[in-house]
């Protein structure tokens, strides 16, 4: 049973130079903020040395950058460590995290679609949500995402 | 392949016996639990016409309309059969008594004509005597003066509205300047007008 | 060796979501699975922000229908992240009671539509008739049978009242015999045997990589459920256990889900007996800027709510991760070297549940000979029938039977 | 009353479309096969293609990519075909309509001729909206 201020104290250590921030927000949650360089090398140490299972990735658009915060979870100790990774707005890229698990392809394939993020290193970055119609570098969960379909009907549709 | 089958077939003979499963609903009318969620009803003598219910319902299935209906002005507040999720929240909100819109019981609300798929109630407004704007419903600010009691008396719009529908004053005690002036201020005001007789300017 | 591609979907009736597999298939076995997704999707994160904190429950509600209190409750745990407030005692019991019974009635539903999947359409009929208890159950306490609009982060927005609860008790008692006579049924069976016994098998190995939640995950030997990890809503008010089984194939999957509903049933009966008295909202003031995460084991496993917000009255950013998200790409380890007869069933195994990862597919072939997805049905039914003329329990030809699939 | 109205009404065959469902009323449209609402009582029988359909059941808020394969299925059904719309999505998208993948309710897609609200209507309200149809189009 590693406990959790060894894993936090054993992250630091090995990753003294990449890691800019430890924020402790409950005893089951903790965020690291690194840059988008460090990404792969410490979630496959996480993902694989620690025995952590990957949760998911969540693309946040605040209006200064594109934030990505990827989510591991630690079950016998039930540690949630979140790496947050900040990319700029206008050419968001970030390395693929799916040769470290296999989980992580269809998130990335969303985030791409939805967010505009391109993630090098890919399998297929194909469409996964929306349709064939839908315009390219239109990314609706933008801020700045206006509504390009001229036909569409926004109230109960019968005036 | 003994045991299993004995087991089943013990199974079908006590289903057999206990009788078809089947409602027998077209036959017989169904009444659902008395916890059952079903269309959400205005109600005539409670509604104050606050539009509490609109701001608060998820799926937006309440609007309404401000408009001048024979010389009265009139709110009429609509509910959508067909955008409502049936959730309770306006029930909830309500502010008369949670009675001003209520949720029945009724579950069978199929219909053929969207255009006639709403229902809809009417609240009687009161104007701003000097810019004619919308102040309120009658009935919402009646309610006011009744839970804020003898505290109305600190505002001409709210003790008016409620000595004339006592019948207690007539209507115009002082002739309307329309100036923006303070002479104005002893009248019934929407919250610009008041600000610029108070304020002025 | 010449390709087949075999669709299955998009709008086969008995499967009630729009889902297409594109197998490319060598003679018998499967070489390769294509999940396509989109069907579903309508854009939920997006309008989770256009509402307030209160209304968004609405909207997370009506992800997914048979875990339609699993969001919810992940969503509200969220909430509660943010502000650092916890509901009241009595909130989490009747939060417990909400997701342990739309527990029960999704596993009840899978375990009919597995049956008609394997050509038993008697258990389809018998298990669906077993649910109405549940929904009734459900729609006493309440007031729909599903979307039970009873979340708030906070707390819960309506009470059960007091005398509700014989009545439910009474229709909980009738449940059981049935359960732990279907159990029997699927434990003793050969031919189910023989048809799920080391089909699909999803390796330990492949879940941990696949991340694989819930039932499939535990059915691999991989002992994963929230409820047991960290604390909240009533789960560690009463002992319960998890049950984790080995070898991770569909008899297991089967088996699993049986068990849980035995063990939702323990603790709906306890909540039900040991309801606390007192407030049941905590009457969230404010919520200030930041982000909150919660999580909550729905019936398919961890649904997992990342919400953000800048101090105003909506999220500013919600993101949803059901768990057939991470269940889906399973197909990829467990359907390869399958033969097609098993295909449907292996396809069903995971409960997916689409609207939840809001995907769904078509995609058009490239002229090679096609089977249609009632005909996949049909030959896993016929295999069935073979499996029982071999062993033994003959009985009249399946056409016979059922005139034809439903 | 023609010939194959009158014959549409003998025993309707169903087909049931979910475009971008919650799938609750997908549940109720086959909780109604099931015994508890047995509907087949009153012939009405879930089919596998639209080719044999009389009535198409929609659910959902036909979102962008539903909405094509709908249009081009209810072209293929056979003519005097009753298109019903079932739960709020399929009404009017209800919860879901200012959502980006779901520009346009189901009755400008195609022409619907009975609705049956509810989230998700009762089982029991579905029977009785499709008792109420043909009593419509028999009436007629």
């Amino acid at each position: 049973m590693i406990k959790r201020k060894e894993v936090l104290a054993d992250l630091q250590t090995r990753f003294k130079k990449e890691i800019t921030d430890i924020f402790d927000k409950s005893p089951h949650r903790v965020y690291i903020d690194i840059p988008p360089s460090a990404l792969v090398p410490m979630s496959r140490y996480i993902f694989q040395d620690l025995g952590a299972r990957f949760n998911i990735a969540s693309g946040v658009d605040t209006r200064s950058h594109i934030e990505i915060l990827y989510h591991f979870t630690i079950e016998d100790i039930n540690l949630l460590i979140s790496l947050r990774v900040r990319l700029n707005r206008q050419k968001p890229v970030i390395a693929s995290l799916t040769t470290v698990c296999e989980a992580a392809n269809w998130i990335e394939r969303e985030i791409h679609e939805l967010l505009g993020v391109d993630f090098t290193g890919h399998p297929d970055l194909r469409r996964l949500l929306l349709s064939d119609q839908w315009p390219d570098k239109v990314y609706p969960l933008r801020r700045d995402y206006k509504e390009w379909d001229k036909g569409a009907v926004r109230d109960r549709g019968v005036k | 392949m003994r045991l299993p089958k004995i087991r089943e077939l013990l199974e079908a003979v006590k289903a057999l016996a206990v009788g078809p499963y089947t409602s027998k609903f077209p036959k017989k009318p169904h009444t659902p639990y008395p916890s059952f969620r079903g269309q959400p009803k205005f109600n005539e003598d409670y509604c104050v016409g606050c539009l509490a219910c609109e701001q608060v319902c998820p799926a937006q299935a309440i609007d309404h309309t401000d408009t001048v209906k024979g010389g009265r002005a009139v709110r009429t507040i609509n509910h959508y059969t067909d955008t409502c999720i049936f959730c309770g929240e306006c029930e909830a909100a309500c502010i008369a008594e949670h009675k001003g819109i209520k949720l029945s019981r009724d579950w069978d609300l199929a219909f053929f004509d969207r255009k006639k798929s709403y229902e809809s109630i009417e609240r009687e407004l009161v104007l701003c005597e000097v810019c004619g704007g919308v102040i309120g419903a009658k009935k919402h600010i009646l309610w006011i003066t009744n839970k804020i009691g003898e505290l109305t008396f600190s505002n001409p719009t709210l003790y008016q509205t409620r000595l004339r529908e006592l019948g207690l004053i007539d209507n115009n005690l002082l002739e309307i300047k329309k100036d923006g002036g303070r002479d104005d201020r002893l009248k019934i005001l929407c919250a610009r007008c008041r600000r610029q007789t108070t304020v002025g300017g | 060796m010449k390709k087949t591609v075999i669709p299955i979907g998009p709008y086969h009736p008995l499967q009630e979501e729009p889902e297409f597999f594109m197998l490319t298939v060598e003679g018998e076995t499967v070489v390769d699975v294509d999940v396509q997704v989109g069907y579903n999707h309508r854009g939920i994160e997006k309008l989770s922000e256009l509402k307030t904190f209160d209304q968004s429950t609405f909207v997370i509600e009506r992800i997914c229908g048979i875990c339609s209190t699993s969001h919810p409750f992940a969503y509200t745990r969220a909430v509660e992240d943010i502000c650092d407030i916890e509901a009241p005692m009595r909130a989490k019991y009747i939060r417990t009671i909400i997701a342990e019974g739309e527990r029960m009635h999704s596993h009840l539903l899978w375990l009919g539509l597995a049956g008609h999947f394997l050509g038993y359409n008697t258990v389809y009929m018998w298990v669906w008739k077993l649910r109405e208890e549940i929904l009734d159950i459900m729609e006493i306490i309440s007031g729909n049978r599903n979307n039970y609009a009873m979340f708030k982060p906070g707390g819960v927005r309506r009470d059960i009242n007091p005398d509700d609860i014989p009545l439910v008790m009474k229709k909980l008692d009738k449940i059981l015999p049935t359960l732990k006579m279907l159990y029997k049924a699927v434990r003793d069976d050969p031919v189910l045997h023989a048809r799920t016994k080391g089909v699909g098998v999803l390796s330990r190995e492949a879940a941990l990589d696949f991340s694989a939640l819930g039932p499939t995950s535990r059915a691999s030997g991989v002992a994963r459920d929230v409820r047991k990890d960290t604390v909240y809503g009533a789960y560690h008010e009463m002992d319960w256990e998890m049950i984790v089984t080995k070898n991770g194939d569909v008899y297991d999957k089967v088996a699993v889900r049986i068990l849980e509903m035995l063990e939702s049933i323990k603790i709906l009966k306890y909540c039900f007996l040991h309801l606390p008295d007192g407030e049941i909202d905590a009457h969230i003031k404010n919520i200030p800027p930041g982000e909150g995460i919660g999580t909550h084991e729905a019936p398919r496993g961890e649904t997992f709510h990342y919400v953000r917000s800048d101090g105003g009255n909506g999220p500013v950013r919600h993101k949803v991760r059901a768990p057939t998200f991470m269940n889906l790409p399973t197909y990829k380890a467990t359907i390869k070297g399958a033969k097609i007869a098993d295909a449907s069933i292996i396809l069903a195994a995971i409960d997916p549940c689409y609207c939840c990862t809001e995907r769904m597919a078509v995609s058009d072939t490239k002229g090679e000979r096609l089977f249609d997805g009632r005909e996949l049905i049909r030959l896993s039914q016929q295999e069935t029938l073979k499996w029982k003329q071999k062993l033994g329990a003959v009985e009249p030809p399946l056409e016979k039977l059922t005139r034809g699939t439903l | 009353m023609g010939i194959t109205t009158k014959a549409l009404l003998k025993s309707l065959w169903v087909f049931h479309l979910s475009t971008g469902s919650c799938n609750n009323c997908d549940i109720e449209v086959l909780d109604c096969l099931t015994p508890r609402f047995d509907v087949e009582r009153f012939g009405i029988k879930l089919v596998g293609s639209i080719r044999h359909a009389d009535v198409l059941l929609v659910t959902g808020s036909c979102n962008r990519k539903s909405a094509e394969r709908l249009v081009k299925l209810y072209k293929e059904a056979p003519q005097p075909c009753l298109v019903v719309a079932i739960g709020e999505c399929s009404l009017s998208r209800g919860i879901f309509i200012p959502s980006y993948n779901c520009p346009r309710p189901l009755d400008k897609l195609v022409p619907v001729s009975a609705y049956i609200p509810g989230c998700p209507p009762k089982p029991e309200a579905i029977i009785s909206g499709i008792v109420k149809l043909i009593q419509k189009v028999k009436g007629k």
